[in-house]
């Protein structure tokens, strides 16, 4: 058994494979141990309650998943009444993600949501639903120092910076985030896209606009998590498209530290247990002791970048 | 939709941690039939595990990917059929798009991933002795495994099987082989319509003692029977269907508004469904 | 016969199929005759000779193309010796897409080209491997203002300016180009991305990133033309992933006036006469007698938004 | 790379507008089989547009989607055989990854899109009389139309197939039934290095009066048959291979750098190539 460990920030997770933010619910508990995960972390919430966005809020295109949920919210209240007794079962630790419209708020929320149980925050600044055209906090460099900035000195609790791959200033956003206190990054959040139906000439979702997930994300959320493991010293943990084992090596060659399962949940549900499983043999099979001696080790060299051999 | 719709009930999940009631599995293809022109049948070996099921739950299935269909998600399927005895499941589906498509390619031998058991089944309380099954298109491939639970109850059975046409009729036999008396109404016949079909349920209120309904596949046949139930204080279920991702209740992809004390509620398909109280389908 | 025709500003294009810069050449006319398209779009081409990147320079990941081929280029001479005389054979409008790294060489280029046989000047601020870490003219209004601007003034041709899906900013860039002076659109370029063997740890693009193309980038440009066909009123030129009729219709459903096929092309190189070969068949089918019919009339009103029927 | 190579050659296409040399077809399969454990040969139905073509050219293959496989650019397979008197035209590929292990599930009447004929084949110039065939691995399928080629000029012909191992020499048979004397050499025998094989090479030359060479398969070899033909000023071709996407020459994928008079210059492997000037290649 290799040492699957993996530290982010002050938090050292049993192993590096996680659920994304909106993939993942106290129901996955009927399909498998929810303790065998490195952490737990919850849909996005928001202070009062919310019914999220029109149907239909889902749909499927090119192999991809297009989804504009929203963020339906059952508030706070129910949040620590309900989730935070839920999860205090599991060792795995929780990390609430959660979402407000104003830095302001943000900061009150994270406040709010600092109890014992929860051991991280994951700040949601980057739901291309939530805003007009996908604008959203992790857009700008500027509004994403200034919510962490404020939720810094609102809560001792780590925070997880989740970003966006909508924003031309990726690099900025990431190291702005860092100064201003976050002390991991999450790369990255879904892509504002849109699909019609050709015979009908409607638009497929109901919000008209609506997030692309699945494996069609990969390899822009991957240049992220690589852009963004260069340009900061804090822990980025990758998310976007990752189904097999290779995608989870990809991003911890990348630089990612950790990674986030979305959309692969939904496909198959046992995903995640099963990850974690063939991460231990393919460390094995490499002869890999830890899990760490992956991490980053992208090789950009010349070689790769040489005539291609063709014997 | 308004947006004081509160999205979830605030319900826990039921099963406690360590104990897995939804499975997911590789399945080998036993049979799969053309039942007619659209319809096609698909029975698979299913162990033990998921044959805990219910009438009105449903299954999660992975269709393949093939060199012209290239589904991505899950597509959710009603049991048609169980057997524990011959550790046996089936699914009666309409080759729709690429997903049913892609579906309707597995050949005996073959496997199919599936997840389930999933949702709330029918539940036919005590009171109701006389259910009216009222079933439309696929929604004969929902009814189905409830007529066979009627059967075995005992409560005598009226079926109303609507279709397009009558070569999609398709579970009429079946659910006469459940000892169900069958109505068949189809859309070429031209008594398939409400007001073909209104007089016809106050005639069996009337007549045959009709306590209970239970539909699925049309919303024009759900609100008829709302409204006829409403006004002869007639119970019922209906099973629902909507756009889903996960199939599991994690995802808030699949919800519809319903009716509860409180005002309107958005419930999941998935979760709190497919099958709902009649009265409470907004 | 329906008809096919559209109009991008001043230009009448025989119908809305023409190839995406840097999918298509002279060779090309050994499948088809190329005398079938609404327009020829040159690979941009740099006034001086350039190699291009190193390889490999694609790659294909989950149903999709990365490229980082670069701008190879055999210089505006070469351009004015063989490539306008080749095509002035036909009688579809060349339009020579060009690229420099200042807009005061953006100007001095257009210039140049602006010669007898070239109808249009596509000017690609969009290129994701020009510039370190994707940055383009086109993630910014005003560095894509003051290109527009300076080519306005430098020749009479029609600008097409090609826009990125890389910036946060889509809408703002399409307006600012529009203000400039740019007489048309396209969404959009490539979308920077990644690609690592997780075998070998190495990158496997030459040039480390690149950029995604094909079916997999349909659902991001479809959204970025339909932000840019609400936001001016000059036309827009759908790209990105369109490979069946039904992306066609989509995109002009959109709001598209016409569509660029790209690595469309190179999985069928018989691409572009089909689409149009189809595009007059499905008008037939739905009883419309032009495109015109089609432009724009996505629907996006309650219906779409209503509980889906399930009957 | 240096910036200061010119991408492409100055040539323009060399079909007039009208003409189309280059087709997309749909072929139905004719047969498949494995050659070995690793090798498959896949026989297709062409018409005679497409067989117009020749030794060292390549077709572009559009490989089927399948449930485990999705690949999706063409994939580049070397003519391995064509007859024009029996309309087909064979491939004999080895299955390595997402391409070719989908390519493998294609059966007998399936129907597999090809784009070409593309590229430049070799060309035996009138005073190379006695050519050596040098190839390895895949090398061995490229070669094979080109040994027809010299049996039919009548030319003496010389071959050394060079392997992993003996059962990896498939077209070793293929040549000698074409008049050529093969010489097999396998890693597993350990006497296909260059150690072993420059001497060998050395002694054709010497006393068979070897006076071109022809080469496909390995970047090993190539620099051998560089360095020995320099040194006695025999010339010969080499087929190449390099990553594509369009295949036709649009996209610029496909370079390999090679010297000209006026030093290096980017060439397409599939449209000037996938045969070359042997000592042009850098
Ligand atoms: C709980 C439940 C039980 C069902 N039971 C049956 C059954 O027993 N037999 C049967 O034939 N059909 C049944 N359906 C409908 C079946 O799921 C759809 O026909 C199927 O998903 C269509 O997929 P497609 O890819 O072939 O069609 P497409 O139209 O290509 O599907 C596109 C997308 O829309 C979704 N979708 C399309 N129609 C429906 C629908 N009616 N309900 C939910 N999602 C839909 C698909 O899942 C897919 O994601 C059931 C649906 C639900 C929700
Ligand atoms: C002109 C030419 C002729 C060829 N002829 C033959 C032949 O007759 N028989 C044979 O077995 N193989 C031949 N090859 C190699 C063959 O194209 C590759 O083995 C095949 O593309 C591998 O695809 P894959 O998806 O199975 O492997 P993967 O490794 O999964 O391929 C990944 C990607 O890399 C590309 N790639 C991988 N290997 C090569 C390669 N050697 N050359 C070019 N691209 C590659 C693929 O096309 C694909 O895009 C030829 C290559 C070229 C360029
Ligand atoms: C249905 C759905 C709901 C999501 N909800 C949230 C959310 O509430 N908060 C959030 O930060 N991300 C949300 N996401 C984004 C995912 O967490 C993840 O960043 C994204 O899906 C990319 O990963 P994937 O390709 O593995 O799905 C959601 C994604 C999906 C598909
Ligand atoms: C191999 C390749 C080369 C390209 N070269 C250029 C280029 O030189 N200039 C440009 O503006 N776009 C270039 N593009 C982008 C395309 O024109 C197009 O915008 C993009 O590929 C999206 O369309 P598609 O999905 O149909 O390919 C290139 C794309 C590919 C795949
Ligand atoms: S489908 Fe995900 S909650 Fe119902
Ligand atoms: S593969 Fe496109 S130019 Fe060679």
């Amino acid at each position: 058994m290799a040492d699957l460990t993996t530290r982010i920030g002050t938090l050292t997770l049993k192993n590096p494979i996680m659920p994304a933010s909106g993939t993942f619910s106290e129901e996955l508990a009927e399909v498998f141990d929810l303790n065998c995960l490195g952490a737990h972390v919850t849909k996005t919430i928001t202070r009062g309650k919310r019914a999220g966005n029109p149907v239909p809020r889902v749909c499927e295109i090119n192999g991809a998943m297009l989804n504009s949920i929203g963020i339906p919210s059952k508030g706070a209240q129910w949040f620590l009444q309900n989730t935070v007794p839920f999860y205090s079962d599991y060792d795995a630790p929780l990390v609430v993600s959660i979402s407000a419209n104003t830095a302001d708020e943000f900061a009150r929320f994270a406040e709010e949501v600092s109890v014992p149980g929860v051991a991280a925050i994951e700040v949601n600044i980057s739901c291309p639903n939530i805003e007009d055209d996908g604008k959203a906090f992790a857009m700008k460099p500027g509004a994403t120092a200034d919510v962490i900035r404020r939720m810094r000195s609102a809560t001792d609790l780590p925070l997880w910076a989740k970003l966006s791959p909508n924003t031309g200033e990726v690099v900025e956003v990431a190291q702005a985030a860092e100064v201003a206190g976050a002390d991991a990054l999450v790369t990255a959040n879904t892509m504002l896209a849109m699909a019609i139906d050709s015979t009908t000439g409607r638009v497929r979702l109901g919000n008209v606009m609506g997030g692309l997930s699945g494996p069609a994300l990969k390899p822009i959320t991957l240049r992220m998590t690589y852009q963004c493991a260069r340009a900061v010293s804090i822990p980025v943990i990758g998310c976007g498209g990752i189904a097999t084992i290779d995608d989870v090596l990809e991003y911890l060659i990348a630089g990612a530290r950790a990674v986030q399962v979305g959309t692969a949940t939904f496909i198959s549900p046992t995903t995640m247990p099963r990850l974690v499983r063939e991460l231990d043999l393919k460390l094995a099979e490499r002869g890999l002791a830890a899990v760490n001696a992956l991490i980053g080790t992208v090789d950009v060299a010349d070689e790769a970048i040489a005539i291609a051999e063709y014997a | 939709m308004p947006a004081s719709l509160c999205v979830i009930p605030d319900s826990a999940p039921n099963t406690p941690p360590g104990r897995p009631s939804i499975h997911e599995l590789e399945c080998p293809v036993k049979a799969h039939e053309w039942v007619n022109g659209q319809y096609r049948l698909l029975v698979v070996s299913a162990p033990r595990a998921v044959l805990d099921c219910e009438p009105g739950q449903f299954f999660h299935l992975l269709c393949p990917r093939t060199d012209r269909f290239q589904p991505y998600l899950r597509r959710p399927m009603s049991i048609y059929s169980y057997d524990r005895a011959k550790g046996e499941i089936s699914f009666l589906y309409k080759v729709a798009g690429e997903g049913t498509g892609a579906l309707a390619s597995l050949e005996t031998g073959d496997s199919l991933n599936i997840v389930g058991p999933l949702g709330q089944g029918f539940e036919i309380r005590p009171q109701w002795r006389r259910p009216l099954l009222v079933a439309r298109g696929v929604g004969l491939a929902t009814l189905a495994p409830l007529a066979q639970e009627c059967a075995s109850l005992g409560l005598p059975l009226i079926a109303i099987c609507s279709a397009r046409s009558p070569d999609l009729l398709m579970s009429a036999d079946l659910f006469r082989s459940f000892g169900a008396e069958v109505i068949t109404v189809t859309d070429k016949q031209g008594n398939s319509d409400g007001e073909s079909l209104a007089p016809m349920v106050e005639g069996l209120i009337r007549n045959r003692g009709i306590d209970a309904f239970f539909t699925c596949g049309s919303a024009r046949l759900l609100r008829m029977l709302q409204e006829i139930g409403a006004r002869h204080g007639i119970g019922g279920q209906v099973a629902l269907e909507q756009n889903m991702a996960c199939g599991i209740g994690m995802c808030q992809a699949c919800v519809r508004p319903f009716r509860r004390d409180d005002g309107a509620v958005n419930l999941r398909v998935c979760r709190e469904g497919p099958v709902f109280d009649l009265q409470e389908v907004l």
